[in-house]
């Protein structure tokens, strides 16, 4: 593991957080498995470290924009289980009313300025972001996650353009988990995509995404440059996603094998690495550490339970929130 | 006869039609092996190769263009389009150029390109993978759309939209993919503009494109059983516009309901329905009515999503009122 | 009162708006030092300085993604597209991030932002410079959609647009630039959604919007000195629209004439004639009648491009045609 | 000038097309400024060893796809002035039969895919007959013009990748003219334009754009590379335009310097370079340079006098070329 100055606190709350998804995850699986779920959902088990350690190095001001894979980064930003999952099943006590569902999910208080189902839809949003806090001089920076698939996505290219010429406080971080949909990255990505970034002239790093502590320092480093005004900043992380591209992808022998699933699972986990560091490190228990995972079990489970409970929007819902100051748009 | 579903036709239609006319070939997302996340493709890559079945990056406005000038320039491409929502992505490369290259160019270029998307709400998939856009695109002269209803149409259009010479968008309903009927063995092909008259009727004319095709029927059924005959049309092309035989029935039964699963306002009903109103006016004993889907983005939760579409029912009571002679006093 | 250009207008909304809101900004390509070919904005980059009028690289989805970020973080921007003809390029942006974060994040989020376009033929720059696209963004909800006039309506509506809390498009007439009309000094604002009745009238409707609003009043000159007398409504918003003024005057005269530039075909006519025909169809004398521009690409010869487009000799035309009862024959 | 292997008449015809360019444009002007043109154009003066260094190396046979900018790509792929002239004044006889004019001029029978008013908007269609070309095996390579300005637009980086991933026949030629409107380049383009071709695993060459013999020789290796399978290749042809962005840019000082002007019209024009040195290595004299010039003078004064004469194309025409195989579109 990388090395890093944190307080026990610190360490702490990372694997917390890192269990928290994995738990999230977990129940939403379980969920669609046992068709209690509308739809589909796009699971960030194996990706945790990533989320985590970047989120770990914002202040809840700073901005996040996130993807149609965006519960993890939904949790890492700040939000609570119960307007989660009560999104994620349409109830009105979700965090947007059960109007946005999985794709959408977002705790718009801590900054996050939303999941978004238009691969690379957000990178404007994300960098206009930016463009905010330099013009209002408000210190704020903001990450903006996206998959490898997105890379090929033309818009990066124009806001990346901007974001360098007009020294935004941006970072843009590619969750590289190996794969877009049921294709590999090598398939639909020519040549580098850190030197992408760097074309435009924008400082660009690759780092280990299963190491929650190398993904924070790095983070740390750069949102303390991206605040001075040395953005906009690039981020590669090398992760991998344990399920399929969705939860109902389960045959998926034909675009990766069981091997090499079990190789990430089995050698690169994040949470299982930090886990045995923070053992070693003197910095909990194993006791410690199960106590803390069998609360967020519990967490999660009293969550689902009051979700699936919960009461939907009343229908005269809508049409409300079509438009700001109409109270029903269609009266 | 055979029953065989949307997708299988589809599937059978680009078959039958790549091994005709060896310039044809798809391109799009994860539509070689994966044969897309509808697996409408499934084993036309084993066919035809992966040089006739191109996976691409998720570029769409890239691959749309790589198809327009495919087309220009002696192939006939079927661009795959995920989902109907990214239409808003290739606008510029469909409406600016594809549509309009035959035109400016006085008649020297072509552009025989196939856009192959879907519509439809209901599936739980919130504001952004949920629309169906096809209003979009009849507005744009230069461009012909295709609305099938069952697998019967689906196979039949699109195998007459590969050989048009023009750029022609196909809508397919989404929730319809598995959806069995009649199918011939022999092969035909259904030309551009015919409507097709779905079921005989005299007392009201409810006119339904793509799914609401089905809605349309559903709703003629409650209202036989209440001795209304309704005459169900479905237009199958909506550019170009089979007029006269809308305007046929409008006249023999004086009363109209245009269906249709795009957003009322601005749309295609408007269409539909001016264009009876000014061509049969004085036949009609009421104003023609439009039921299009809700003005409001596609909510996710269940609870608001089934509210926003036209359902059976809802037809069959606006019909029971026109009939009624109702709507008389609101207007 | 004094006489001012419409593109005079423009300028000092915008001027006043930026000098009352430090959040405003305009964002665009050629806005500062260019002051936008058509010299618009001539002036504001010396008062507001380079940081409030932003000189972008040709990236439209990039710099209009940028304001949807910025007007969800706190800032109000303003948009300059070019051309009405590059909407294709920002269709995503505009309609499935813009138009639907509101919604989507269950009233959370909103996006203050305006996007200022043009549209209008007839200035001899061909198909990609000479569209009318307004519909397109109609169709959409959660976008309101204003159509200035005259000076007069260019100035109190972008204030309105300015302060309004949604996404909105403002359609100017690039051919009405340099035309002047009588504009107060004092501050004002028009509301949205209030149609404006430009000239009184008994025996027939005329709606006209933007351009055609002219239009209208020329043919209703003409049709004056015939002894016919007519009505000219601009609903100067199309969304929201104006019903009840519109249906009170069809009420009241029985015929109507909706006339637009947009293509006519799944167009802006289409809509409001139906919403005529559905409200006040035991009013009509006759079918509410619709001229949009030609179904066909702008041609570039001024032969051609002249009479794609409505005039007032046309409508007056068809004015006579409505009040002489012929039409009757026709439906 | 660089040193090349060419007979004599290889290179009497360079001179002779750059000198045809020249006095196409000047003559267009003319008529521009004698309001004898309809709407605007923009001038190739001062890129001509681009187009013709670079259409030179081409067979009719290989495609191009051309700009805004785009007289001087069609002159250098073939066409006759006539046409050309009949084309700019909106005639029957024009390449486009009027119907497309300055910006949209080709002349299509020598493989010209047409002139492209959307900035970036034939980058997708270049690849796409790229495509062609692997996909049938015609052996066919495409060139790609475009602007500096266009490398803002995020479509060139997505059909860049694509074009790299399948290795297609495409030369993508970016005239770096300074400018792009009314805004110096290094404002637009963060980094570096040749990395940004890099970063995709693509070739990148930089060239004086003003030295025709170095623009035909890397043409020339690079079109022979890309018929083995070697391409995609970038090229970036450093250039200047003489004239303002369009004909009615005049007063352009500030944002471009006359001394700035001056500095290439003196010492780094295309054609009194390559004159000089024509002569000196005893190519031709320059009696025999004078008269080429009065022939192709006389040629381009014959062409405008026939094209003032030449009639319009029938109102008729309107609705022709809509849709192949319709006639009349609004028959
Ligand atoms: C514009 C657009 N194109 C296609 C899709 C369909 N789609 C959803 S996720 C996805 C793959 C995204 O891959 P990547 O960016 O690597 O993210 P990952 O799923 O691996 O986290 C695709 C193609 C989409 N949602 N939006
Ligand atoms: C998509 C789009 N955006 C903006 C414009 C307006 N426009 C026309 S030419 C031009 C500048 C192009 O610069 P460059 O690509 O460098 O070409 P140059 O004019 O220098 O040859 C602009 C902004 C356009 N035509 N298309
Ligand atoms: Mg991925
Ligand atoms: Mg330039």
């Amino acid at each position: 593991m990388a090395k890093s100055k944190h307080n026990t606190e610190d360490y702490l709350q990372m694997y917390r957080q890192m269990v928290r998804i994995r738990t999230f995850e977990d129940n939403a699986n379980q969920l669609y498995l046992s068709a209690k779920m509308p739809g589909l959902t796009h699971m960030y088990s194996g990706e945790e470290a990533v989320a985590v350690g970047i989120c770990e190095a914002l202040e809840i001001t700073d901005k996040i924009t996130s993807t149609h894979r965006g519960h993890g980064h939904c949790v890492a930003k700040g939000a609570e289980f119960k307007e989660m999952f009560c999104e994620l099943l349409g109830k009105e006590e979700g965090y947007c009313r059960g109007k946005g569902g999985s794709m959408h999910i977002a705790d718009q208080s801590n900054g996050n300025l939303g999941a978004n189902a238009i691969v690379g839809g957000s990178m404007g949003i994300a960098t206009g972001s930016a463009f905010t806090s330099k013009m209002l001089g408000t210190g704020d920076v903001t990450v903006c996650f996206f998959g490898d698939g997105a890379t090929a996505q033309g818009l990066w290219y124009e806001v990346m353009n901007m974001a360098a010429l007009w020294n935004l406080p941006v970072i843009y971080a590619c969750e590289n988990n190996g794969y877009s949909e049921y294709t590999k990255t090598e398939e639909i990505a020519a040549g580098s995509i850190t030197a992408r970034a760097e074309a435009f002239g924008i400082e660009a790093h690759q780092v280990d995404g299963q190491d929650v502590l190398a993904v924070n320092e790095l983070t740390q480093k750069l949102v303390a440059r991206a605040r001075k005004g040395e953005g906009p900043f690039f981020m590669e992380l090398m992760t991998y996603r344990y399920h399929g591209h969705h939860v109902g992808d389960i045959n998926r022998e034909y675009y990766r094998s069981k091997d090499e699933e079990k190789d990430w699972k089995d050698n690169r986990d994040p949470i299982i690495r930090f886990r045995g560091w923070m053992v070693e490190q003197g910095i909990a228990t194993e006791e410690e550490i199960e106590a803390m995972n069998a609360e967020i079990k519990a967490d999660a489970k009293a969550a689902v339970e009051y979700a699936l409970e919960a009461k939907y929007p009343d229908v005269s819902e809508v049409d409300m929130h079509v438009y700001v100051g109409v109270e029903h748009a269609l009266a | 006869m055979r029953q065989i579903t949307l997708s299988q036709a589809v599937n059978e239609a680009l078959a039958e039609e790549m091994r005709r006319d060896e310039t044809v070939f798809i391109i799009g997302e994860d539509v070689a092996e994966a044969g897309t996340p509808f697996k409408v493709l499934a084993g036309l890559v084993e066919e035809f190769g992966t040089s006739r079945v191109v996976d691409t990056p998720i570029a769409e406005p890239g691959f749309m263009g790589i198809a327009v000038g495919a087309a220009m320039t002696g192939t006939r491409p079927v661009v795959d389009l995920m989902f109907g929502d990214f239409i808003y992505l290739i606008m510029d490369q469909l409406c600016n150029q594809a549509a309009k290259t035959h035109y400016m160019s006085g008649g020297k270029l072509k552009v025989p390109l196939v856009l192959r998307t879907n519509l439809g709400a209901t599936r739980r998939s919130a504001a952004q993978h949920s629309q169906s856009l096809h209003a979009l695109v009849a507005h744009i002269p230069g461009l012909k759309v295709a609305m099938p209803s069952s697998a019967y149409e689906a196979k039949g259009l699109m195998k007459t939209a590969i050989r048009d010479d023009n750029p022609v968008v196909i809508f397919e309903d989404k929730l319809m993919y598995n959806d069995k009927a009649p199918v011939p063995e022999e092969e035909y092909l259904i030309p551009f503009g015919e409507a097709n008259i779905k079921r005989e009727g005299t007392d009201i004319t409810l006119i339904g494109t793509s799914s609401m095709v089905q809605v349309c029927e559903k709703a003629a059924e409650i209202l036989a059983g209440e001795g209304i005959s309704a005459e169900v049309i479905d237009p199958r092309t909506i550019v170009p516009l089979d007029e006269a035989t809308l305007l046929k029935s409008a006249r023999k039964t004086s009363r109209v309901i245009v269906v249709d699963e795009g957003h009322q306002s601005y749309g295609v009903t408007g269409e539909i329905a001016s264009r009876i109103n000014e061509k049969a006016f004085y036949h009609l004993d009421a104003p023609v009515l439009r039921m299009g889907a809700m003005d409001v983005p596609v909510p996710f939760s269940p609870a608001l999503e089934d509210i926003t579409v036209p359902t059976p029912e809802g037809v069959a009571e606006n019909a029971r009122r026109l009939m009624s002679g109702e709507m008389i006093h609101a207007a």
